[in-house]
C-alpha cells in the first residue's frame, strides 16, 4: 500500500477549526492559568473571541461561497450554504450560552459547582466554596459541544455523525452534572442523560451498520444510490434507516425518545439547560434534515409513517403534559418535546420549503429558549436570613412577578408568546414557515393537528403569563423571591428579547438568508 | 458459512445489550449492556466489511472503539459522581426527578 | 467464506457469557463474562479478515476497558450482590418481551436479505488499515484527538479532588497533638519495670502515680485490670514500702 | 396623507412602548401622552379620509406597501397596508370613538395608581385594531386580530387585584383561541388552495375556486367572526370580559373590537359570494344570536352585562346583515358605526353611572338617578333612543334597513331571519327601556353609603360628544343614501331588490313592536316598584310578587316565555358553553396526569419506552413499507 497525502480542503473547515482550537487551547489554559478568576477571565474571553470569530468567518464563508459548497475530503463532510447556516445559528447560541455559563448572582456565585468531584453538602464542598474553587473546564467543555454540534450539521457519513454525536453529547453528560445547588438531582440528570444517550447512540450505530451492510458505504450520497438501485435489501435498508433516525430523534426529544428532556432539563444547571435546549435540538434537526435529504429522500414513501406517528405523539403528549407540570423548568422541557413535534411537522412528505423553514424555526425556538431560561436564572428563592438560594421554578413563586420586575416578566412573557406562536413575535413566523412547507406537500392532516395542538399549548404559556401579571404575591411570600442582577444574564435577555421581536416584525432578511440555505449541495432532494 | 451469520449474531448480542439497560438496576451493569450493544454494532461492520471485500467496516468498528472507550471514562466518571453522593450505584435510587 | 465449527464456537462464547448481564448477581462475575464476550469478538474479527483490529478489540476491551470497569466495581464495593426481584411493575416482562422482539425481528431482516460475498476477501492488516485511517478517515481521527480530550477533562472534573487544605508538616502536626493534651512522645506502655510486665497493670509516672490509660480500654471493660491497687496504698501510706510486703 | 396612513399604527404603538418603558416618572402625565397618540391617529386618519373624499370613487383603494414581510419560498408575503373606504369607516370609528374614550378615562382612571399603564394598553389596543382593519394580507390581518385580542386580554384582567377577573381575562382568552383557530385553518384552506393569503390574490383565486373550498374557508371565518365577535355558541366570554374599567368595555367590547368579526365577513365578500351556504350560515347565526342576546339581556341585574348582551344582540344584527350578501354588507357597516357611537355612549354613561354610586353595577340599587344626574341621563337617553330605532336617531337609519333587507329573499328564509329581526326589535326595546327606567326613573333604591353626583367635565364632554353623533349620524350618513354609495366600492353594488312585504308594512311593525316593548318596560320598571332583590327562579312566586293578574299582557307576551327562554338559555350557555371549556380543560389535565405518571422517575423505565417505541416505528416502517 502506498500512502498519498490526503488533499483536504481546510479553508471551508476554518470555523470548526476556531472553535475545536480554542477548546483544545483552554484546556492549555486550564493546566497554566492557577488562580481561578484569572483563569475563568482568560476562560470566558478566549471562548468568547473564538465563538464570535468563528462566527464572523462563517459569515465570510457565506458571503464568498464559491459555487454551492465544498465537499471535504471523499463526502466526509459537506461545507454548503444549510451547515453555514446552521454553524451560525449553534455559533450564536454558543455565545449567548457561553455568557449565560458566566453569569454571577450579586453574592458572586455561579451556576456551576464549585469542586464537582466533592460529595454535595461534604465538608469538602464547604471549603472549596470558601476557597474559591471554580470549575473553569466548562468553557472549553462548552467550546467542545459548539465544535461537535457544528460538525454534526455538516457530516455527510455516517460514522463521521456518530462521532460527532458523541464529541458534542460527551461534554454536555458532564456539564449537566455540575449544578451548583440541587446536586442529588443534577447528578440524577446526567445520570439518566448519559445511560439514554449511549443507548440511543448505540441504536443509532447498530443502524449505520445496517446501512453500510445493504449500500456498501456510510456516505449519504452512496447510501442514496444504493436504495434506489439495491435490490433485495429493502429490509435492511428501512430497518437502518429507521434505527438511525431513532437516533437523532432521541437527541430532538421526540416522543417517545424523549424521556430523557424533562429529567435532563430540571436537573441540568440553568445555563446548561438553556444551551442544549437551544443548541442540541438545532444541531438535531440540522443533522436529521440533512441525513433524511440527502440519504433517504427516496425511502419517503415508508418513512413518512415514522415522521407522522412522531409528530403526532409529540405534539400531544408535550401538550398534554406540560399542561399539569407545576415546575417551570420541566414545563419548558415538555414544550420543548411538544415543539419537536412541530420541528417534525415540516418533514411531512420531506418539502424543499423544510431546509429554509427549519432553520427560523428553531433560530426562533432557540433564542426564546435561551432567554426564559435566562430570565429563570434571575429568580430566585430566598431563605428566611435574606440569603439567596437557588432558582424559583415552582410556579407558584413567579405569581405577581409582573410586578416586582416588570422588564424581567415582560420579556419572559415574549418568550412565552413566541413558544405559543403569537403574532410579532419570531415563533409565529418560524411556525408559519413550518406549517406552510408541510402544507405545500400536502400534509394539511397533520398541519391541522399541529395548529389544534399549538393553540391547546398556549393555555399553558398563558397561565403562567396570568400568573406574572394577573396574580398577586401570595400572603407572607412577599420576601420568598429574589430577582437577581447578573449583567451577563441581563445581557442575553436583552439580545434575545429584541431578537425575538425583530424576527417576528421584518423576518425578511432572515428568512431570505435562509432561502438561500435551503439549497443542499448533494441533495438527492435536488 | 456466510458471513451474515455473524450479523445474526450481533443482532442477538445487540438485543441481549439491550435488555440488560431495562433490567437491571446496577449502573455498572447497564452500562455494560451499552457497551455490549457497541460491541455488536461492531461485529456487525466487520462481518459487511468481509462482505463487501473492503476494510472500511473494520475502520468504522476501529473508530467506534475510541468512541466506546471515551464514553466509558465518561460514563464511569459520572457514575462515581453519583457514588460519592449517595453511597449506591443502583438506578433505581435516584428518582427525584419525576412526572 | 467462514469456518462453521468456527462460528459456532464463537457463538457459544459471545453469547452463553452475555446473557450473565441479565441474571448473575455479582457485578464482577459480568464484568469477566464479558471480558470473555470480547475475546470471542476478537477471534470473530481475526476470522473475518480483521486481524489488526482484533487486536485492538483485545488491547482496548479487555486490557482497558473492561479493566476500568472493574475498577470501578471496586472503587464502589465489589461484592455488591443485586437482588434480581424486579421493583418495576411489569418491567422484566415487558422489557425482555421487548428485547427479545427486537432481536427476533433484527435477526428475521438480516434473515430476509441477500448481500452477496466478495470472493477477494482483504485483510486488514495494520499496513491497510494505516493508509486508509490517514488519508480517507483522516479528519475523523483529527476529530477523534477531541473527544479524548473531553473524555479526559470530564473524568478529571467529576472525580479528581484537589488538594484543599495545605499539606502540614510533621512538625506541626506534632504542636497540635500535645496542644491538644496528648502524650509528648508515645502513649506509656502498661506494666512497671522489674515488678510487672503485665498488661493489666498501669504504668507508673515519675512520681509514682499508676497512669490509667497505659491499660488497653479492653481490659477495663472485661474489669481485667489491677489498677495498681498496690501502688495507691503505697502513696497513701508512705510508711508501708513496697517492700514491705 | 395616505401615504402616511402607517403612522395610525406607529404613533400609538410606539406611544405604548414609551408608556411601558417610561417608568413611574411618567406618571403625573404619561396618560396625556396616550390621549395625544390616539388624538395623532385621529387627525392623520381624518386628513387621509379628506384626501380620499376628494378622489374619484372607483380609485379610491390604495394600497401601501411597508416591507418585505415573508419572502420568497412558496409563500411570497408583503406587509402592506389597504386603505380604501371600508378600512377608512373602521379607521374614523375606532381613532373617533377611541380618542373621546381616551379622555374620558384621564378623569376616570383618576385614582389608579397604574393609570399609565392603562393608557399604554389603550395605546396598545388602538394600534392592533387600526392594523386589524388596515392590513391587505389575512396573515397581517391576524396579527392585528391577536394584538387586539392581547390588548383586551391585559386590560380585561387589569384590576387584577380581583381573582374572578384573572379568571374573566383567561376565558376571554380561551374562547378568543377557538376562534383564532378558524381564523388559522381558514387561512390554511387559502394557502392550500390558492397558494396566497393577500386578499388581492385570495380574492382573484376565488373567482375560480369550487363552492365546496369556498364554504369551507367561509365556515372557518364563520368560527373566527363568530369568537371575537361574542356570537352563538363562542359569546359566553363577553359578559365576564365586563370585568375590566369600564371604557374598555366601551371601547373594545362595545364599540371596536368585538365588530372585527363583522368587518372580517364584509372583507371576506368574494368568498362569500361563491359559498351561499355559508352565507346562510352566517345570517342564521346572527339572527339566532340577536335573539339569544336580547333575552339574556332580559335576565341580567348588572347593568354592564345586561349593556355586554345588548352588544351580542346588535352585533348579532350585524352578522344577520352581513349574512345576506351584498344585500347587507352596507347596512351591517352602517349599523355597526351608529351602534359604536350610541352603545359606546351608553357604556360611558353606565361608567359615569358606577362613578357616581360607589361603582355599585346592580340596577336594582339604582334608580331615580335622572336628578342627580342630568347630563348622564341626557346623553343615556340618547343613546336609549337610538338603539331603539326611533326615528329620527341613529339607530332607526341602520336598523330599520337591516329589517327590511332581511324580508328580502325567497321561500321561508326571509320570513325567518326578517321574523327574529322584527322581534329582536321588540325585545330590545323592552330590555334597553328596562335598563334606562330602572336606573334613571323610578324610587331610588340607593344605599346609605351612596351619594350619586355627577361625573367631571373630562367625562361628560366624551359622552355628550357621543349622545349628539347617536342623534343625528344615522340620519347624516343616510341622508342620499351616502354611506352606502361611500361603500360602494368594497362591497358591491346591491341590486334593488322588494322585500317579501312591503316596506312601510315592516317599519310600522317595527315601530309598533318598540312602542310595545317599552310601554311594557315603563309599567314594570318604570312605574312600578322594582324588588332590591331579583326574584326567585320559581315561575309562580315571580308571577306572585308581579302582581300575578294585574298584567295579563307583561306576563302573557313576555314574561312567561321569556323568563322559561330565558332562564333555560342562560342556564345552557353557563351549563353547556362553560360546562364545555371546563370539561375539555378538566379532561386535558386529567389525561396530562396520567400520561405523567408513566414519566416515573426510573431511568429503566425511560429506556424500555424508548425501546418499545423503537419496536413500533420499526415495524411499521419496515413491514408497512414492503
Amino acid at each position: 500500500m502506498t500512502f498519498t497525502t490526503p488533499e483536504i480542503a481546510w479553508a471551508p473547515l476554518a470555523p470548526l477549526m476556531i472553535v475545536l482550537g480554542a477548546a483544545a487551547a483552554a484546556i492549555l489554559v486550564e493546566s497554566f492559568v492557577r488562580a481561578p478568576e484569572r483563569r475563568r477571565a482568560v476562560q470566558l474571553l478566549l471562548s468568547l473571541v473564538a465563538l464570535l470569530a468563528a462566527a464572523g468567518t462563517a459569515v465570510v464563508q457565506w458571503a464568498t461561497l464559491d459555487g454551492a459548497g465544498t465537499v471535504v475530503l471523499a463526502d466526509m463532510v459537506t461545507v454548503d450554504r444549510q451547515a453555514l447556516a446552521w454553524q451560525v445559528l449553534i455559533l450564536v447560541f454558543g455565545v449567548l450560552g457561553t455568557l449565560l455559563f458566566a453569569s454571577r448572582t450579586r453574592a458572586g456565585e455561579e451556576a456551576f459547582t464549585p469542586l464537582g468531584s466533592v460529595a454535595p453538602g461534604s465538608t469538602e464542598e464547604t471549603l472549596a466554596r470558601r476557597k474559591g474553587f471554580q470549575v473553569t473546564e466548562v468553557f472549553p467543555l462548552a467550546l467542545f459541544a459548539v465544535g461537535g454540534m457544528m460538525l454534526f450539521t455538516a457530516v455527510t457519513d455516517l460514522i463521521f455523525l456518530f462521532v460527532a454525536l458523541e464529541v458534542f453529547s460527551l461534554p454536555l453528560y458532564i456539564l449537566v452534572a455540575l449544578a451548583r445547588r440541587r446536586r442529588f438531582l443534577s447528578h440524577e440528570g446526567a445520570l439518566k442523560y448519559f445511560l439514554l444517550g449511549a443507548f440511543s447512540s448505540a441504536i443509532l450505530l447498530f443502524g449505520a451498520a445496517f446501512l453500510y451492510g445493504a449500500t456498501g458505504t456510510t456516505a449519504y450520497a452512496g447510501i442514496s444510490a444504493g436504495i434506489a438501485t439495491a435490490a433485495g435489501v429493502d429490509p435492511l435498508i428501512l430497518a437502518g434507516a429507521v434505527m438511525v433516525i431513532v437516533g437523532l430523534l432521541f437527541k430532538i426529544g421526540a416522543v417517545p425518545f424523549h424521556s430523557w428532556t424533562p429529567d435532563a432539563y430540571q436537573g441540568a444547571p440553568t445555563p446548561v439547560t438553556a444551551f442544549m435546549g437551544a443548541a442540541t435540538k438545532a444541531a438535531a434537526t440540522a443533522a436529521l434534515l440533512r441525513v433524511v435529504y440527502e440519504a433517504f429522500y427516496g425511502l419517503e414513501w415508508e418513512l413518512s409513517w415514522l415522521i407522522w406517528i412522531v409528530a403526532i405523539a409529540s405534539m400531544l403528549l408535550g401538550t398534554v403534559v406540560a399542561l399539569v407540570q407545576t415546575d417551570l423548568k420541566r414545563m419548558l422541557a415538555y414544550s420543548s418535546v411538544a415543539h419537536a413535534g412541530f420541528i417534525l411537522v415540516a418533514f411531512a412528505g420531506f418539502p424543499d420549503g423544510a431546509l429554509s423553514a427549519l432553520p427560523f424555526y428553531l433560530a426562533s425556538y432557540g433564542l426564546a429558549t435561551m432567554g426564559a431560561f435566562a430570565v429563570i436564572s434571575q429568580v430566585r428563592e430566598k431563605a428566611e436570613d435574606g440569603a439567596v438560594l437557588g432558582e424559583a421554578t415552582r410556579l407558584g413563586q413567579w405569581a405577581g412577578l409582573g410586578r416586582r420586575s416588570p422588564l424581567l416578566a415582560g420579556a419572559m412573557a415574549l418568550f412565552l408568546l413566541s413558544f405559543a406562536g403569537i403574532p410579532l413575535t419570531a415563533g409565529f413566523i418560524g411556525k408559519f414557515v413550518a406549517f406552510a412547507a408541510a402544507v405545500s406537500e400536502g400534509a394539511w392532516p397533520l398541519v391541522l393537528i399541529a395548529v389544534i395542538a399549538s393553540a391547546a399549548a398556549a393555555f399553558f404559556y398563558v397561565r403562567l403569563i396570568v400568573l406574572m401579571f394577573l396574580t398577586d404575591v401570595p400572603e407572607g411570600q412577599e420576601d420568598a423571591v429574589e430577582i437577581e442582577f447578573s449583567p451577563y444574564a441581563r445581557i442575553v435577555v436583552l439580545v434575545t428579547a429584541a431578537l425575538v421581536i425583530l424576527l417576528g416584525i421584518v423576518p425578511g432578511p432572515v428568512l431570505s438568508a435562509f432561502e438561500n440555505a435551503g439549497v443542499l449541495l448533494l441533495g438527492a432532494a435536488g | 458459512m456466510d458471513p451474515i451469520n455473524f450479523v445474526i449474531l450481533a443482532s442477538i448480542l445487540f438485543a441481549i445489550g439491550a435488555a440488560a439497560v431495562l433490567l437491571r438496576r446496577n449502573a455498572i451493569i447497564a452500562f455494560m449492556g451499552v457497551e455490549l450493544m457497541l460491541n455488536a454494532a461492531n461485529l456487525a461492520l466487520v462481518a459487511f466489511s468481509r462482505m463487501h471485500g473492503e476494510i472500511d467496516g473494520q475502520i468504522m468498528a476501529f473508530f467506534v472503539l475510541v468512541v466506546a472507550a471515551a464514553e466509558v471514562v465518561v460514563g464511569l466518571a459520572i457514575i462515581i459522581a453519583v457514588f460519592r453522593a449517595r453511597q449506591t450505584i443502583s438506578l433505581d435510587e435516584p428518582a427525584e426527578l419525576k412526572g | 467464506m467462514v469456518n462453521p465449527v468456527l462460528f459456532w464456537i464463537i457463538a457459544a462464547i459471545t453469547v452463553i457469557p452475555a446473557f450473565s448481564l441479565l441474571f448473575a448477581r455479582k457485578a464482577v462475575h459480568v464484568a469477566m463474562s464479558i471480558v470473555l464476550v470480547m475475546v470471542g469478538l476478537a477471534a470473530a474479527y481475526i476470522t473475518l479478515g480483521a486481524p489488526f483490529l482484533g487486536m485492538v478489540q483485545i488491547v482496548v476491551y479487555t486490557g482497558a476497558v473492561m479493566m476500568l470497569f472493574l475498577f470501578v466495581l471496586m472503587l464502589v464495593g465489589v461484592d455488591q450482590r443485586e437482588d434480581l426481584k424486579e421493583t418495576i411493575k411489569g418491567q422484566r416482562w415487558i422489557g425482555l418481551f421487548t428485547a427479545a422482539g427486537l432481536g427476533a425481528f433484527l435477526v428475521s431482516v438480516v434473515g430476509r436479505v441477500t448481500v452477496a460475498v466478495s470472493d477477494t476477501p482483504v485483510q486488514g492488516d495494520p499496513d491497510v488499515v494505516a493508509v486508509l485511517l490517514f488519508e480517507k478517515y483522516v479528519l475523523v481521527i483529527e476529530v477523534l484527538g477531541f473527544l479524548l480530550i473531553t473524555a479526559a477533562v470530564g473524568a478529571l472534573v467529576l472525580t479528581h479532588t484537589p488538594r484543599l487544605k495545605p499539606r502540614r508538616t510533621q512538625l506541626e502536626v506534632q504542636r497540635d497533638r500535645v496542644l491538644a493534651g496528648a502524650d509528648p512522645v508515645n502513649k506509656p506502655m502498661p506494666g512497671v519495670y522489674a515488678r510487672h510486665n503485665a498488661l493489666d497493670v498501669p504504668a507508673l509516672d515519675p512520681e509514682g502515680q499508676p497512669i490509667d490509660h497505659s491499660v488497653s480500654r479492653v481490659l477495663k471493660i472485661r474489669n481485667q485490670t489491677q489498677e495498681g491497687v498496690e501502688f495507691r496504698a503505697a502513696l497513701e501510706d508512705p510508711s508501708r514500702k513496697e517492700g514491705d510486703r | 396623507m395616505l401615504d402616511l396612513t402607517w403612522l395610525l399604527i406607529a404613533v400609538p404603538l410606539a406611544s405604548a412602548a414609551f408608556l411601558l418603558l417610561a417608568g413611574r416618572r411618567a406618571d403625573a402625565w404619561g396618560h396625556w401622552v396616550g390621549v395625544a397618540a390616539s388624538g395623532t391617529a385621529f387627525l392623520v386618519g381624518l386628513g387621509a379620509l379628506i384626501q380620499m373624499l376628494g378622489e374619484d370613487a372607483h380609485h379610491r383603494e390604495h394600497a401601501v406597501h411597508l416591507f418585505s414581510w415573508i419572502p420568497g419560498g412558496a409563500l411570497d408575503l408583503d406587509a402592506g397596508l389597504l386603505v380604501d373606504p371600508l378600512s377608512m369607516t373602521f379607521v374614523m370609528l375606532v381613532t373617533f370613538v377611541g380618542t373621546l374614550i381616551h379622555v374620558y378615562s384621564v378623569a376616570y382612571m383618576e385614582h389608579d395608581p397604574d393609570r399609565r399603564r392603562f393608557f399604554a394598553y389603550l395605546n396598545l389596543f388602538v394600534a392592533a385594531m387600526l392594523l386589524l382593519v388596515l392590513a391587505d394580507s389575512y396573515l397581517l390581518l391576524f396579527v392585528g386580530w391577536e394584538g387586539v385580542g392581547l390588548a383586551s386580554y391585559l386590560l380585561i384582567g387589569f384590576w387584577n387585584h380581583k381573582p374572578e377577573y384573572a379568571t374573566a381575562a383567561n376565558k376571554a382568552f380561551i374562547v378568543n383561541r377557538v376562534g383564532d383557530m378558524g381564523l388559522i385553518i381558514a387561512m390554511g384552506l387559502m394557502f392550500t388552495y390558492f397558494g396566497a393569503l393577500d386578499f388581492e390574490g385570495v380574492f382573484a383565486a376565488a373567482d375560480g375556486a369550487s363552492t365546496a373550498q369556498l364554504t369551507a374557508i367561509g365556515l372557518m371565518l364563520l368560527v373566527a367572526a363568530c369568537g371575537k365577535s361574542a356570537q352563538f355558541p363562542l359569546q359566553s366570554w363577553l359578559g365576564d370580559a365586563m370585568a375590566g374599567p369600564t371604557p374598555v368595555s366601551a371601547l373594545i367590547h362595545a364599540a371596536t373590537m368585538v365588530t372585527a368579526g363583522v368587518y372580517l365577513i364584509v372583507r371576506s365578500a368574494p368568498i362569500y359570494a361563491g359559498a351561499p351556504a355559508a352565507q346562510t350560515t352566517v345570517a342564521a347565526i346572527g339572527a339566532f344570536t340577536l335573539i339569544l342576546g336580547a333575552v339574556i339581556g332580559m335576565a341580567k341585574d348588572d347593568i354592564k352585562k345586561a349593556l355586554a348582551a345588548s352588544t351580542m344582540s346588535q352585533i348579532g344584527y350585524m352578522m344577520l346583515a352581513a349574512g345576506l350578501g351584498p344585500v347587507g354588507y352596507a347596512f351591517a357597516i352602517f349599523h355597526l358605526v351608529t351602534h359604536g357611537f350610541f352603545k359606546a355612549g351608553m357604556f360611558l354613561g353606565a361608567g359615569s353611572v358606577m362613578h357616581g354610586m360607589n361603582d355599585q353595577v346592580d340596577m336594582r340599587r339604582f334608580g331615580a338617578l335622572r336628578t342627580a344626574m342630568v347630563t348622564t341621563w341626557v346623553t343615556f337617553g340618547l343613546g336609549w333612543l337610538a338603539i331603539l330605532g326611533v326615528p329620527p336617531f341613529s339607530g332607526f337609519w341602520s336598523k330599520d334597513k337591516i329589517i327590511e333587507a332581511a324580508f328580502v329573499g325567497e321561500g321561508a328564509q326571509p320570513w325567518i331571519l326578517g321574523g327574529a329581526a322584527l322581534i329582536g326589535a321588540g325585545l330590545t326595546a323592552f330590555y334597553m327601556s328596562r335598563l334606562f327606567f330602572m336606573t334613571f326613573h323610578g324610587k331610588a333604591r340607593w344605599t346609605d353609603d351612596q351619594h350619586p353626583h355627577e361625573s367631571p367635565a373630562l367625562m361628560t364632554v366624551p359622552m355628550i360628544i357621543l349622545a349628539v353623533g347617536s342623534a343625528f349620524l344615522g340620519l347624516f350618513l343616510a341622508l342620499g343614501d351616502r354611506f352606502a354609495t361611500w361603500l360602494e366600492p368594497v362591497t358591491g353594488h346591491a341590486e334593488h331588490h322588494e322585500p317579501v312585504l312591503p316596506i312601510p308594512v315592516i317599519m310600522i311593525a317595527t315601530l309598533l313592536l318598540v312602542a310595545l316593548g317599552v310601554w311594557v318596560a315603563w309599567r314594570k320598571y318604570g312605574a312600578a316598584d322594582v324588588p332590591e332583590t331579583a326574584p326567585a327562579a320559581s315561575l309562580a312566586t315571580i308571577a306572585a310578587r308581579n302582581d300575578m293578574f294585574q298584567d295579563s299582557v307583561n306576563r302573557g307576551v313576555f314574561e312567561r316565555p321569556g323568563t322559561h327562554l330565558t332562564r333555560t338559555l342562560v342556564y345552557a350557555d353557563a351549563a353547556l358553553v362553560d360546562g364545555a371549556v371546563d370539561k375539555t380543560a378538566g379532561g386535558w389535565a386529567r389525561t396530562g396526569e396520567s400520561v405523567r405518571k408513566t414519566q416515573n422517575g426510573q431511568v429503566r423505565s425511560y429506556a424500555l419506552t424508548m425501546l418499545v417505541g423503537l419496536v413500533i416505528v420499526i415495524l411499521v416502517v419496515v413491514q408497512g413499507g414492503l
